[in-house]
């Protein structure tokens, strides 16, 4: 990945009078922790980064960004958002189109090609993190940790995310500009996450889920992580009616999952931000993995592909699926 | 405990098709199990498949839902978005390990008074192989 | 609107019909331990004017804002008791009934299940009832015109009553002529009278009639819309004749190329026409018609130097460049009147219909009486060996009727009494004919009929109760096997015709009405009526009527009285000139609508649009509801992720409350 | 304060022995670590850093049931009182918290729950030799090995347990325990402030509150706000994982007729938080909401009660999925000063 361009590309475009800000990662603060960046005008590119580390889908805060009221006699601004995309993350910003989340005109996209991102966890597994910020590199297949002395090869398959083994868009399905070169996509992974609980009887399932709906503390930080979950006024929340109960435990944590899993059953991108950020560590992305292939396979549709597709729950074909009905 | 176990049911019926149908099954005085007790609602499509997941966590140990036959949908496309849907919530179901007997779908039509008796004796032996769901139970929690 | 809710329950002993199964009192001191009851109450007969009354005065005297009646299914009676709050002042909204007869007393034995499942829908009507809101339906104007789909003896009776009313009325046909079966008929039973005689005059009426627009040869293509406002699309087929020209004088038949090549469908295949045709002599429109499937020039591209009909039409009516037509216009009701098609007799092989040309259906038979018709009156058969005039005849009942084994499990009402009709008619003009009735029953229920069944007995028509098990032929004689099942005797009948008395079935191109207009159809599989006793014109969509064989077979004074009682009832929202809008449709919480179009893609209907508000400043959009369009199904509300468009009555916030009861959470 | 030696070897005998006492301490449950109900034998987890829900929900639970109520009842149905809990290996920084939050609790109500909650309570400490990598606690008046909040700090000293017992509590703990103990040999505790004293070297972070209270109130329209809340999720990670974070919101819970009014955590990065009825938010943005976090912990709190609401333990920066790392902002804060 060549920084400099990417850097270029993204002063040209802060630069331009109709864009507000462009969002991109810099550096963490610390071992392999990337921010999401704010860059507000030419002077801030040189923090820009796009590494292995990127892996958060910045699409996110295309809704997240709160809309303060305005001031009566004065105009919303109405300029742009420009905004770096992977493969996945494009496919969040497709699917928002699709439901209008955001429009065409509000956005610049930025496409990077995506050659895999690590996951840190087992990155830091191997390789502890310290308090410096640590750089990590594309090395042909592999991944590269800059050391101070000298610099460690890791091999792919040991630090891949889950995510990007499954990946079967690592180039982004829209962008005004794309910086690198396409990407040739890679054979994707059987979802072996899902396949092991989808063989586990009716009962271990529930026991499997149980145990891990249970460590839910209920932080919202899947919901807040989310690209597609952007209800202002989620029904989750709300006290009418009660859909799902504040209060924390198995019955009501179940129940809320249940209904995060279903309300992006057709729209789930696969980027594993929920999952990521959950700190109880409850793998959120095996239930809408378990959806996504559910839709890509008896319904052949993949959601976040084409910004003019019908949304999936809000159509139908006449030969839909119904073997399952009486 | 089985022998003794009668499964509480809940059921969605769309007003022109199923309900219609469960009431012509009243006029011919066709007997089925008192366990399945009816929400009407006016079309399949109504049902949002939360309910489902809602009604599992207040009380039933099973849900059904019956609609219009693909194409005779009072409103032309209502059971084709709730086939969708339900398939959905469904798999996510079954996923997460809930019996899968404790959900059923059926169209039945407002003619078909002796469906909706076998649909009620389905739903609810499946009910009763998958046993009282308590463990999902809101009202189990405690202090 | 924050008033606390008071609530009335009243139960329903329906006679013996939920109070011997229910136990009433206890369902009823169940309720009054519930939330915001303040009155429990049950009564024989809820539905009555005293029961009524009950309720009334509850809420005038104890300040009732909110009731439950328990009884049977709100199909039946929602409308009764809407009507008792709205008389008492309370919101007609402001009601939910529990179905305690036709999904409770009536479907269990077991009276403490019974008795425990009424307490529990009692309680989801009481958890309920207390979150409705009041609604008002919103009227609006309705077009004043009717569409009649189908021109045989129901649409022409109906058309005609209601342009003699004063309203427009549009009668579509998809054949080129109107009056359908009736046409086809010889006499009628009981009277004698002949057919053609008493409806010629209707025929031509509707042709005439000021307020009757006629549309022969033409389909109903679209219908969307509602009661009062619906929006029709017909396509008129091309005639390839210029009807505005067109005198009717026969000459392009005569000089057709193909003159006489093909079957005649009035005739029952048993006459012949040519590519350019009169369906039959009394045609109304008298207009001629080319069969772009027979007609040389269109099939071919040529015919001859030039076509024949061309060249005789002195008034220079054939138009070989004519294209179907599409006719759009607005009605406010809909009478649906597109009758039957006669039993495949071919179905029923052991008869050998398609083998024996001397085996004939009985509407075969009509026409082969008729003065009119192939033969001009003169019954002649073809025993396989020459044209005879048979002298032994018989008539097979329930030909496709009450028989499971062809999947017709209904009579078809008109059989026995056109059989004894047609074997008087045959006796009438071969009075030497020996004449035989095969029957299972005899079914001769309405006005003068079993007297016409005596007079057909004595004239000599022997009946023999048993059903023919086949039909052979032995030298040029058919043999009909069969057990005369009153002295148990096995017999081999020995005749020159066998009319089989073939029954009545749905058209096979109902589908299309069915889906035209979101009808629905009985086990039988003729179209559905709202109710089979109270509402028998209607059908479960508003505005939309049936009438004739459509809904079921019948004969044709019943034909005309559902044709009559259809036209009264499609008149009412003319003649009011509005209709009443469902309230319960659904309504759009602006705030959280995310505005993401989910539900306009979801909306059969295209009643809900995304319109553009300003929000704090911003302007975006969000989904609207045009509640005239609006039908409340409420698919939209489930696939809303903010649950943010909901159907008025049936909202979240009214059923989870249901569940929560039914699930045991009192 | 006595010093007490425990074997390793008796180890499972000692927490046999407090099992009977209901006793709770780390278990790592998948990639999740958190105190649970153990047995005799269970495995504890001793040997990395913290907990990632700290012990405050075992004091002030998630969802507590204030009380039960129901329709037409006269009387409110009150939670049965709790029995005693021995809380084992709780990190000095959490027991801190703990102390802390007690103010609040203490302030201007005293709250029954959770003071009685407070003293059925029994925290046994287990001091850090080895502090994790965003451990902070010098830097807001803790130590790897301070007692506060504590009724026993236990310090491994490789094949033993030096045991401290710090309250009479503890006191009366240990001695229920004595068979299992034995005298700290001379220079027990000696090895334990040497290793107290390594620990501290081995911290990375560091900054220095100084001034910070003070200079909070003058930066609230600083632009570091916006810069710093930018990549904010608006998750609860970083407070309801935070050990001083007490916020709760009160609801009740309908069931038919009945129910109960309970409270539970709440999180002022929550938009709903601050969120009137009206619709009108005073905090509409996560700016507000993350300057409101920062300004709670070192300023408010601090003004109220004399003591800044953070006791270091890093988690906030640890969890949060997008780097906002606490002692960033607090730099930033002096650099803006």
């Amino acid at each position: 990945m060549d920084l400099n361009q990417l850097r270029k590309v993204a002063a040209e475009v802060v630069s331009r009078d109709d864009v507000k800000y462009l969002i991109g990662w810099r550096r963490g603060t610390f071992g392999y922790r990337v921010a999401p960046y704010f860059v507000e005008d030419a002077a801030g590119v040189d923090e820009l980064i796009f590494s292995p580390l990127c892996i958060s889908n910045l699409a996110t805060y295309l809704t997240l960004v709160e809309k303060l009221p305005v001031p009566r006699g004065q105009e919303p601004d109405k300029r742009k958002v420009a905004l770096l995309v992977k493969g996945c993350d494009s496919r969040a910003v497709a699917q928002l189109l699709v439901e209008k989340g955001v429009k065409r005109e509000e956005i610049v996209v930025v496409g990077l090609p995506c050659p895999g991102m690590i996951d840190r966890d087992l990155l830091a597994e191997k390789y502890p993190e310290t308090d410096k910020a640590a750089e990590l590199r594309w090395n042909g297949e592999d991944f590269l940790l800059v050391g101070e002395g000298e610099d460690i090869v890791i091999p792919r398959a040991e630090v891949l995310a889950e995510k990007c083994r499954l990946c079967r868009h690592p180039n982004p399905v829209l962008s005004d500009i794309t910086v690198g070169e396409p990407v040739k996509p890679w054979a994707a992974a059987d979802d072996s996450g899902v396949a092991e609980i989808e063989a586990k009887g009716a009962a271990e399932r529930w026991d499997y889920w149980e145990e891990q709906f249970s460590k839910c503390v209920r932080c919202y930080s899947c919901k807040s992580a989310c690209p597609l979950c952007y209800c202002e006024d989620c029904i989750l929340d709300r006290l009418d009616p009660i859909w799902v109960n504040r209060a924390v435990n198995f019955s009501e944590n179940t129940a809320f999952h249940l209904a995060r899993a279903f309300h992006l059953a057709g729209r789930c991108v696969e980027c594993g931000e929920c999952e990521r950020v959950c700190p109880a560590g409850i793998p959120l992305g095996k239930l809408n993995r378990k959806l996504a292939q559910t839709v890509r396979e008896e319904y052949g549709f993949e959601p976040g592909l084409d910004p003019e597709a019908e949304p999936f729950q809000a159509s139908y074909k006449p030969d839909d699926p119904e073997e399952f009905i009486l | 405990m089985s022998e003794q176990f009668k499964p509480n049911i809940v059921a969605f019926l769309c007003n022109w098709c199923t309900y219609a149908g469960a009431d012509l099954a009243g006029t011919s005085r066709i007997q089925y199990p008192a366990n399945v007790k009816i929400i009407r609602v006016m079309c399949s499509g109504r049902v949002n498949p939360l309910y489902v997941v809602n009604a599992l966590q207040q009380g039933a140990d099973g849900v059904l839902i019956s609609g219009c036959h693909p194409g005779d949908c009072h409103y032309m496309e209502g059971n084709f978005y709730a086939r969708r849907r339900l398939k959905l919530l469904k798999e996510l179901l079954e996923f997460t390990g809930v019996d899968p007997r404790r959900f059923n779908m059926s169209w039945v039509s407002a003619s078909e008074g002796h469906k909706w008796k076998e649909v009620v004796e389905k739903a609810v032996e499946d009910a009763i192989a998958a046993g009282p769901f308590d463990q999902f139970r809101r009202r189990q929690i405690g202090w | 609107m924050t008033e606390k809710p008071k609530l009335g329950v009243y139960i329903c002993h329906c006679g013996i019909n939920i109070a011997a199964t229910v136990d009433v009192e206890a369902v009823t001191e169940f309720a009054q331990s519930l939330p915001n009851v303040v009155v429990a109450r049950n009564y024989s007969y809820m539905c009555s004017d005293p029961g009524q009354l009950l309720i009334k005065d509850d809420i005038q005297e104890s300040g009732l804002n909110r009731v439950v009646v328990a009884s049977c299914s709100p199909r039946m009676h929602e409308p009764t008791f809407r009507k008792a709050l709205q008389e008492a002042g309370l919101n007609p909204y402001y009601l939910e009934m529990a179905n305690i007869r036709e999904q409770d007393s009536w479907v269990h034995q077991d009276r403490e299940e019974a008795t425990a499942k009424a307490k529990e829908l009692v309680a989801a009507a009481v958890a309920k009832v207390r979150l409705l809101e009041p609604l008002t339906p919103r009227e609006v104007d309705a077009e004043p015109a009717a569409l009649i789909i189908g021109a045989g003896i129901a649409g022409i009776q109906a058309a005609l009553d209601i342009g003699d009313a004063g309203f427009k009325v549009y009668l579509v046909e998809q054949s080129p002529s109107v009056g359908g079966r009736m046409a086809q008929l010889d006499k009628t039973f009981p009277t004698l009278d002949c057919s053609a005689c008493i409806l010629t005059p209707k025929m031509v009426d509707v042709a005439n009639h000021p307020n009757i627009e006629l549309l022969a040869y033409s389909e109903v293509e679209e219908v969307s819309g509602f009661v009062g406002n619906f929006d029709v699309k017909v396509r008129k087929k091309a005639r390839y004749v210029d009807v505005s020209k067109c005198t009717g004088c026969g000459d392009c038949a005569e000089a057709c190329r193909v003159a006489g090549r093909f079957p005649n469908e009035f005739e029952e295949g048993m006459g012949k026409r040519g590519a350019i045709y009169l369906p039959f002599p009394q045609a109304v429109p008298a207009k001629y018609t080319i069969d772009p499937e027979r007609c040389l020039f269109l099939t071919r591209g040529r015919c001859g130097k030039s076509p024949k009909c061309v060249d005789a039409c002195q008034p220079g009516a054939i138009d070989f460049e004519q294209k179907d037509e599409i006719v759009t216009f607005k009605v406010g009701a809909i009478i649906v009147a597109t009758g039957f098609d006669v039993f495949d007799a071919a179905k029923k092989p052991e008869y050998g219909y398609t083998e024996f040309p001397n085996v004939i259906t009985g509407l075969e038979m009509e026409r082969l009486v008729s003065a009119s018709g192939p033969t001009g009156g003169e019954i002649l058969v073809d025993n396989g060996e020459e044209q005879i005039v048979p002298k032994e005849i018989a008539f097979i009942q329930c030909v496709g009727s009450r028989d499971q084994s062809v999947g017709n499990e209904y009579c078809s009402r008109v059989c026995c009494m056109y059989t004894a009709k047609q074997a008087h008619l045959i006796k009438d003009k071969i009075p030497d004919a020996k004449v035989k009735v095969y029957y299972i029953d005899v079914r001769a229920f309405g006005k003068g009929f079993e007297e016409f069944y005596d007079r057909v007995r004595r004239e000599g028509i022997r009946y023999v109760r048993g059903n023919p098990s086949e039909i052979f032929k032995r030298g040029n004689k058919l043999i009909v096997k069969v057990e005369d099942t009153l002295t148990a005797t096995p017999l081999e009948d020995e005749f020159d015709l066998v009319v089989l008395a073939v029954g009545l079935e749905p058209r096979a191109d109902d589908r299309k009405t069915i889906d035209l207009l979101r009808l629905s159809q009985s086990p039988d599989r003729f179209l559905m009526e709202a109710h089979p006793k109270l509402r028998p014109v209607d059908t479960a969509s508003d505005g939309i009527f049936l009438a004739g064989c459509c809904q079921g077979p019948k004969d044709i004074p019943d034909t005309v009285a559902q044709a009559k009682g259809a036209a009264a009832s499609a008149l009412i929202p003319l003649a009011r000139g509005k209709v009443s809008i469902d309230a319960q449709v659904a309504g759009v919480i602006e705030d959280t609508c995310r505005g993401c179009g989910f539900c306009v893609s979801i909306c059969p209907y295209t009643a809900i649009e995304l319109v553009e508000i300003n929000r704090m400043g911003h302007m975006v959009e969000v989904a609207r509801v045009n509640e005239a369009l609006c039908k409340g199904c409420g698919s939209c509300s489930a696939g809303c992720l903010s649950n943010s468009i909901q159907p008025k009555s049936f909202r979240d916030r009214q059923i989870l409350p249901q569940i929560a009861a039914l699930g045991g959470i009192k | 304060m006595s010093a007490m030696l425990l074997h390793k070897e008796k180890w499972s005998e000692f927490t046999g022995k407090l099992s009977g006492k209901n006793l709770w301490a780390p278990v790592v449950q998948g990639e999740m670590k958190k105190f649970a109900p153990v047995a005799e034998g269970d495995p504890v987890n001793l040997e990395e850093g913290n907990t990632t829900v700290p012990p405050k929900a075992l004091l002030f639970p998630q969802t507590e049931t204030l009380y039960r109520f129901s329709a037409g009842g006269e009387e409110l149905e009150l939670p049965e009182a709790d029995e005693e809990i021995i809380l084992l290996g709780v990190r000095p920084c959490d027991a801190r918290a703990i102390a802390l939050v007690e103010n609040l609790f203490r302030w201007d109500f005293d709250d029954p729950y959770y003071l009685k909650r407070r003293e059925l309570t029994t925290l046994i400490g287990l001091a850090c030799n080895e502090p994790e990598l965003n451990c902070f606690c010098p830097s807001v008046g803790g130590s790897p090995a301070s007692t506060e909040g504590l009724d026993i700090l236990l310090t491994d000293l490789g094949e033993s347990y030096l045991l401290e017992t710090i309250t009479d509590k503890g006191k009366a703990l240990a001695e229920e325990c004595k068979d299992l103990l034995e005298e700290a040999p001379a220079g027990a505790v000696e090895q334990k402030e040497k290793l107290a004293q390594d620990a501290l070297g081995k911290i990375k972070w560091s900054v220095d509150p100084e001034g910070i209270p003070e200079a909070l109130p003058q930066l609230w329209e600083d632009p570091l706000w916006g810069r710093v809340s930018a990549p904010c999720l608006g998750c609860g990670i970083c407070t309801y994982l935070c050990p001083t974070c007490y916020c709760f919101d009160i609801q009740d819970e309908i069931e038919g007729s009945a129910g109960r009014r309970c409270r539970m955590w709440d999180s002022c990065m929550f938009a709903e938080y601050t969120k009137h009825t009206s619709g009108h938010n005073p905090r509409p943005t996560r700016r507000e909401r993350t300057r409101n976090r920062i300004n709670h912990k070192y300023s408010y709190f601090v003004d109220k009660f004399g003591v800044i609401a953070c006791v270091g333990c890093g988690r906030c920066s640890t969890l949060c999925p997008v780097n906002i790392d606490l002692i960033d902002i607090l730099r930033q804060v002096k650099a803006a000063q």
